[in-house]
């Protein structure tokens, strides 16, 4: 019986909060079909996951570089879901502004972008942290030897999202059982860590950035994860509930 | 063998106001930081006479664990129980969230979490009491302001302490008889 | 003024007198108004190779209180490591005497020589 | 609606953000491949529960506690019910310290700043970089000032500090500051006149219990403010003397609201007393004191009589108060404590106490004072070259320095010339004394100082008159500061070096001493969360790029430096720090396995042994190898030998309190007011004012108030209140940041630094925090 999108949702929100036990093997293969894809679609948002990605990373040479090389190729999304294209500082000031909000200001960080400090206490590894890491590791990625981040950073949430469209994609003609787990935690990580998240975040940025770039670029996150139901509903194909969105 | 029937017994005489209790308690059951969410407490009372005479004593407080308690009676779940030890517990699974027992506790000891997504209270830690550790408050006082233990054990430090001292215990004009013994 | 600095001044008018004289009578005189800290280094460096209780004593500054170090460097002819002393210069003993003296037992800064 | 959905969602048609796609550049992953076999799964929970011993590093006290750690998270510190010397107890502070490796604001990497010192700009940096950056900056600094002093190290105590002392004496300067000016050293020095050494109290075992200036309660010791009510049950009596009914005045069988600053003088009375009546005790101060006719002599003016006028206690009060000391001798304790930075007599107030418990015999015997045993650990007998370039310390070199800056501290005319006015006489060397340190930098007297680092010390907010410290950060070339979390000092730094918490990092084994002794160590709870590292690898980092730099080393014998490399370098900083505790341990087999089960080692079951300084044939650390009555020392130095009373140099004026300062048992210092647990208990300080002082300025409870000396202003609100006497006022420290980012402590409530003049006691180097007036009036 294939589910409904609302319905796959609700049952992403019933998980524990802790782990999950062997998921793959849980996931019911036909809630799905997976000719549904609107894989142009999927791509386009795997780019844009990724481009938000590099864009909440510290902007090293290497990642400035990309930012600015790549910034005109998103100007529609920018406007459409940012309001305007946003523009980027030097490096010499987007470095510290990325510091003051993201890292460290003055005893304290503005904008945390950890998904556990918009859950429970406000801390780090909150109840859902481990969850995300099997989730993570289940899915056959991990976190680089060389990157001294957590995994609920907003940045490798959104590479991972990223990844797991690119799988999606990827996998789309072959039999893959796993598939129905990738969407499982596309979801999981979109509905449960990112959106979540989000609201506080660019309030935190728009309360103490000195420069525009990630007032825009973290309203165009912000809009983006408010608008997933429909472009989920779109880009996986799925039964929606919701006519008006089904038409979206 | 005879059941056991669980109690507190506070010293608060000895009580530094110094808060390890409420601490100790927040991160031991997942309780959030808040004014309004707290499972203990330590109040300090009035101050007593005029400098340079005064008098002050601090005094904690939680969950009595009442022998009759009124927030049993009004669960329209039931998901407020008593143990066979008299611990007053909450099954979070039951919980409607509809808060008639916290209007019905006099002593404010219940609150809403969102970790449990229910009301909840003190349990006399009772997750560790099964593995033979003390509850979190006991343990880390500093100078043992609770006692905890068992009633029908004449040789429990709770049972010694209330044969050998007079105590008194809170509202009791409610007519709650709580587990809670406060040694003067 | 300041009685302190009284007795700093006299102590230092006794040195320059004691340097006068230092000439003629050797070793035995010495005052605490070496270097301190190159004091301990060679003392750590000469003296604790051996006094660090593998082939002699233990011995730190404060293993002797401050009359007892005037006393050690006085007679330090007549113990067993004279020879080790006669290596060094007069200068470098008195850096050494400043170091122990200064952290002696019952100096006010008695000290290990960590 | 529909179409506006529709228009926003156009990049899910083919557009040109799906072509941008594939030009990503190569390596730009954070994520990768998790290799199917074998696989680590080190990283996920265990689905366990595991509990690890080590120590609490939120306070100084070091007491046990057992990490429990389910699924790889810390759920929950347990206090170690084995613990010696905290007796199975953690405090609030303790408590909370599981927010510390989980908190946002935590240091995560290496920041160099870009912008202008506190701006708040920076950039992230490698370790690799910043280990270059910072040796590059001492090479330059020495070879520019030709003095290796020119740059200072600030550091307070911890178990990692003596690997900072790695980094500082393989530079070679001499000037390290430590906390201990800003708390103790006057009380070390007072009662170190008398016996040698600085004791402890037995109040598990004392009968009564005299304490004046310590607020057990809630500025919490252990094992002091667990046995001192612990125990009571036994019997044991408690005075308090304190201008404030603070927690530990409510537990009190007798509260004097003694008026500040002339504790000296209720002690001295009370001796007088003593002696007068014949209660002392006759043996004990003819076999092993000093001094005693002196003293005799001394004190005969000081009769309670005269001390009710100084005190405002009633003369009968101070006469009971003696008599039940002398008959509870030698169970009776007039307490030590700890902090006593309060007022520039403070060392001849300390002195006194110390000559209290002399002539009672109450000295290493149970239930008195007793001296500190300890276990001796295995030390690494290194050697550091001797640097030619190094002068001496700057607080001692300089001359007449005191005198310049802080005139008042050598006003004392009841003394005379009792204290020095030229420097500090007793100054510790590694600790110098940050008023005159500072002084002297400001001055550059005798010489520039250049540098500063600063490890785990907050000096913008813990030293008295900030605008002084500001002053002494602006004259630095360059600033280090190795930090857990953006402190108020670290803010102004050019380079900021995160370091681990506690909870993460190996700790060497320490040897702590009192009563109980035992040797701590520790290890790691959980695995560290972000870059961060200890002070041993960054002491190893730094020195290693040191190494590279030819100019660091010109001026040290060759053969120094190839010993250097090999004993230190190689045989250490090298090694896993696993080897060096070990090493530490060699003497004590099976303690490396007990100190990784518990967290704590002691010998003979840590019991306590009294008596070994009464042995015959014991000599204090004394001018006269005995306990002196009468200090030699300080006759020597031109200081008042005896504790004759101290006048109060500096009176208010009328309308003027004098402030007082102090802490909670909720907060440590600076460091705790951002967490949010803590935070939830007090979310700001408040003055406290005496209710018939209110009612005269019309302040009411609760209302915010301007409180003004002439160091600055704070606006705070005001808590009115029969708990203070109507002549001083009082608020808890580290309220008041600077930073905007102590998020839940910036603008709340008060600073003390702000106000505090800086006021030296001049023999031990201490600062006195009591010593400033100020004046209260409606916000």
């Amino acid at each position: 019986m294939e589910m409904s999108f609302e319905s796959l949702k609700e049952t992403i929100f019933a998980q524990s909060r802790t782990l999950r036990p062997g998921m793959q093997d849980k996931h019911e293969t036909s809630a799905w079909d997976k000719n549904r894809l609107d894989v142009e679609s999927a791509l386009a948002l795997k780019n844009i996951f990724f481009y938000l990605s590099l864009i909440f990373r510290y902007p090293t040479e290497q990642i400035y570089s990309e930012i600015a090389g790549h910034l005109e190729a998103f100007t529609d999304f920018f406007t459409d879901y940012g309001g305007a294209v946003p523009e980027l500082p030097p490096i010499d000031d987007l470095q510290p502004e990325y510091i003051s909000l993201f890292v460290n200001n003055q005893g304290f960080v503005p904008a945390a972008p950890y998904a556990s400090c918009y859950q429970g206490d406000g801390l780090l590894m909150s109840d859902n942290f481990y969850r995300l890491r099997q989730i993570i590791m289940e899915s056959g990625f991990m976190l680089d030897a060389s990157v001294h981040e957590l995994e609920d950073h907003l940045a490798v949430l959104l590479e991972f999202c990223s990844s797991l469209l690119n799988t999606l994609v990827e996998k789309n003609n072959s039999s893959d059982k796993n598939l129905m787990a990738c969407i499982y935690a596309l979801l999981e990580i979109s509905y449960r860590y990112i959106e979540p998240l989000v609201d506080d975040f660019t309030d935190k940025i728009n309360s103490y950035a000195s420069y525009d770039f990630y007032k825009v670029t973290g309203k165009a996150l912000k809009s983006l994860f408010h608008d997933a139901d429909p472009i989920y509903v779109q880009l996986l194909g799925f039964r929606s509930n919701s006519t008006n969105e089904l038409q979206g | 063998m005879k059941n056991k029937r669980y109690a507190i017994v506070l010293d608060t005489k000895k009580c530094l106001n110094c808060k390890a209790c409420t601490v100790a308690c927040k991160f031991e059951n997942f309780v959030p930081v808040g004014d309004d969410t707290y499972r203990i407490w330590v109040t300090e009372l009035p101050l007593q006479g005029k400098f340079p005479h005064l008098h002050q004593e601090y005094q904690t407080s939680q969950c009595q664990h009442c022998e009759n308690a009124p927030c049993e009676k009004v669960c329209p779940t039931k998901a407020t129980f008593t143990t066979p030890e008299g611990v007053v517990l909450v099954d979070y699974k039951k919980c409607i969230l509809c808060k008639a027992c916290m209007t019905a506790c006099p002593y404010d000891a219940r609150f809403v979490s969102e970790h449990h997504e229910s009301v909840e209270k003190c349990t006399f830690c009772m997750h560790r009491v099964s593995e033979g550790r003390e509850p979190a408050c006991v343990e880390t006082c500093p100078v043992r302001v609770r006692e905890f233990g068992d009633l029908n054990d004449p040789n429990s430090k709770v049972s010694r302490l209330l044969s050998s001292r007079p105590y008194l215990q809170l509202k009791p004009e409610k007519n709650t008889r709580p587990r809670l013994f406060y040694v003067l | 003024m300041n009685k302190g600095k009284k007795i700093l001044t006299i102590t230092i008018i006794a040195f320059i007198i004691g340097s006068f004289f230092s000439v003629v009578m050797a070793a035995d005189n010495f005052t605490n108004d070496g270097n301190d800290r190159k004091g301990k280094y060679l003392f750590r460096k000469n003296c604790r190779t051996c006094h660090d209780g593998s082939s002699a004593a233990t011995m730190s500054p404060n293993t002797k209180t401050q009359a007892q170090w005037e006393r050690t460097f006085k007679k330090y002819e007549r113990l067993e490591c004279v020879e080790e002393w006669n290596k060094r210069s007069q200068g470098e003993l008195k850096d050494v005497y400043t170091y122990l003296y200064n952290h002696g037992y019952d100096s006010p800064q008695p000290a290990t020589c960590k | 609606m529909k179409k506006k959905l529709m228009s926003r969602r156009k990049f899910l048609g083919l557009s040109s953000s799906a072509i941008a796609g594939a030009l990503f550049g190569p390596n730009l992953n954070m994520l990768t491949a998790a290799p199917t076999d074998p696989f680590d799964y080190s990283i996920l929970p265990k689905g366990t529960r595991e509990y690890i011993a080590s120590n609490c590093a939120m306070c100084v006290n070091k007491c046990g506690i057992i990490g429990e750690v389910v699924n790889g998270k810390l759920h929950k510190i347990n206090p170690n019910p084995r613990h010696v010397k905290s007796r199975g107890m953690l405090c609030a502070k303790g408590n909370a310290g599981v927010s510390l490796p989980y908190s946002p604001d935590r240091l995560k990497t290496p920041l160099l700043r870009t912008g202008k010192r506190g701006e708040g700009k920076w950039k992230e940096i490698s370790w690799d970089e910043a280990f270059k950056y910072v040796a590059k900056n001492l090479a330059d600094l020495k070879q520019k000032y030709e003095n290796r002093s020119s740059v200072a190290f600030a550091s307070t105590e911890g178990f990692q500090e003596e690997f900072y002392y790695y980094l500082v004496n393989s530079f070679g300067s001499l000037n390290t500051v430590r906390h201990t000016t800003l708390c103790l050293s006057t009380n070390i020095q007072g009662w170190s006149s008398v016996f040698g050494s600085f004791p402890d109290a037995d109040l598990a075992n004392a009968e009564y219990v005299l304490m004046l200036g310590s607020d057990r309660a809630q500025a919490l010791i252990t094992p002091d403010s667990v046995d001192f009510q612990r125990y009571k049950p036994k019997g044991q009596k408690l005075i308090v003397l304190d201008p404030r009914f603070t927690e530990t005045g409510a537990k009190a069988d007798r509260w004097y609201p003694i008026k500040p600053r002339t504790d000296q003088g209720f002690v001295l009375a009370m001796i007088n007393v003593i002696i007068s009546e014949n209660l002392y005790d006759h043996k004990f101060v003819e076999t092993y004191t000093h001094g005693f006719e002196e003293l005799k002599e001394l004190v005969a003016e000081y009769t309670p009589e005269w001390a009710e006028k100084k005190c405002e206690i009633a003369a009968d009060e101070i006469r009971k108060t003696a008599r039940e000391f002398a008959d509870h001798a030698p169970r009776s304790v007039i307490y030590p404590g700890r902090r006593s930075s309060f007022y520039s007599h403070e060392v001849y107030v300390r002195q006194t106490f110390a000559i209290l418990a002399a002539i009672c015999g109450c000295w290493d015997t149970k239930g008195a004072v007793v001296p500190k045993s300890s276990i001796k650990l295995a030390s690494h007998d290194v050697m550091f070259p001797f640097f030619n370039l190094t002068r001496d310390r700057v607080d001692r070199e300089a001359v007449n320095l005191v005198k310049d800056v802080v005139p008042s501290a050598v006003q004392c005319p009841m003394i005379g010339t009792g204290l020095p006015d030229d420097s500090c006489a007793f100054l510790s060397e590694k600790d110098g004394s940050w008023i005159t340190f500072r002084e002297a930098v400001l001055q550059d007297d005798p010489y520039p100082v250049r540098g500063f680092f600063c490890f785990k010390q907050n000096p913008v907010q813990s030293v008295p008159n900030v605008k002084k410290t500001m002053k002494m950060l602006e004259k630095m070339e360059f600033i280090c500061v190795i930090e857990q979390q953006m402190s108020d000092t670290a803010w102004y730094a050019d380079i900021v070096l995160p370091h681990s918490t506690y909870l993460e990092s190996w700790d060497p084994a320490h040897s702590i001493g009192g009563i109980w002794p035992i040797v701590e160590m520790r290890q790691p709870v959980i695995k560290p969360l972000f870059d961060t590292k200890t002070m041993f690898e960054i002491s190893g980092g730094i020195i290693h790029e040191m190494l590279k730099i030819p100019s660091l080393w010109d001026d040290i014998d060759p053969v120094d430096l190839v010993d250097f490399k090999k004993n230190v370098v190689e045989d250490i900083l090298d090694k896993p720090i696993q080897d060096y505790i070990k090493h530490q341990l060699v003497n004590h087999p099976g303690a490396y396995k007990q100190l990784l089960k518990e967290g704590f080692y002691t010998v003979d079951g840590g019991r306590p042994t009294y008596g070994k300084t009464l042995k015959p044939g014991f000599r204090f650390k004394s001018k006269t190898g005995k306990i002196e009555l009468f200090n030699e020392r300080y006759k020597e130095f031109g200081l008042f030998p005896l504790p004759k009373y101290c006048e109060p140099e500096i009176l208010p004026d009328p309308g003027q309190y004098r402030f007082l300062v102090g802490r909670t048992a909720w907060n440590t210092h600076t460091s705790t007011q951002n967490n949010p647990y803590l935070w939830e208990i007090q979310k700001e300080n408040a003055v406290w004012l005496n209710t018939g002082e209110a009612k005269k300025k019309g302040i009411v409870d609760g209302e915010y108030v301007r409180i003004k000396s002439k160091i600055g202003e704070q606006r705070i609100k005001a808590y009115v209140t029969e708990k203070i006497r109507p002549d001083c006022v009082f608020y808890v420290n580290g309220w008041g940041r600077k930073s905007p980012g102590m998020s839940r402590a910036y603008k709340s409530g008060a600073s003390e630094a702000e106000i505090i003049d800086d006021v030296l006691d001049t023999i031990s180097g201490g600062v006195c925090m009591h010593e400033t007036f100020v004046t209260i009036k409606k916000a």
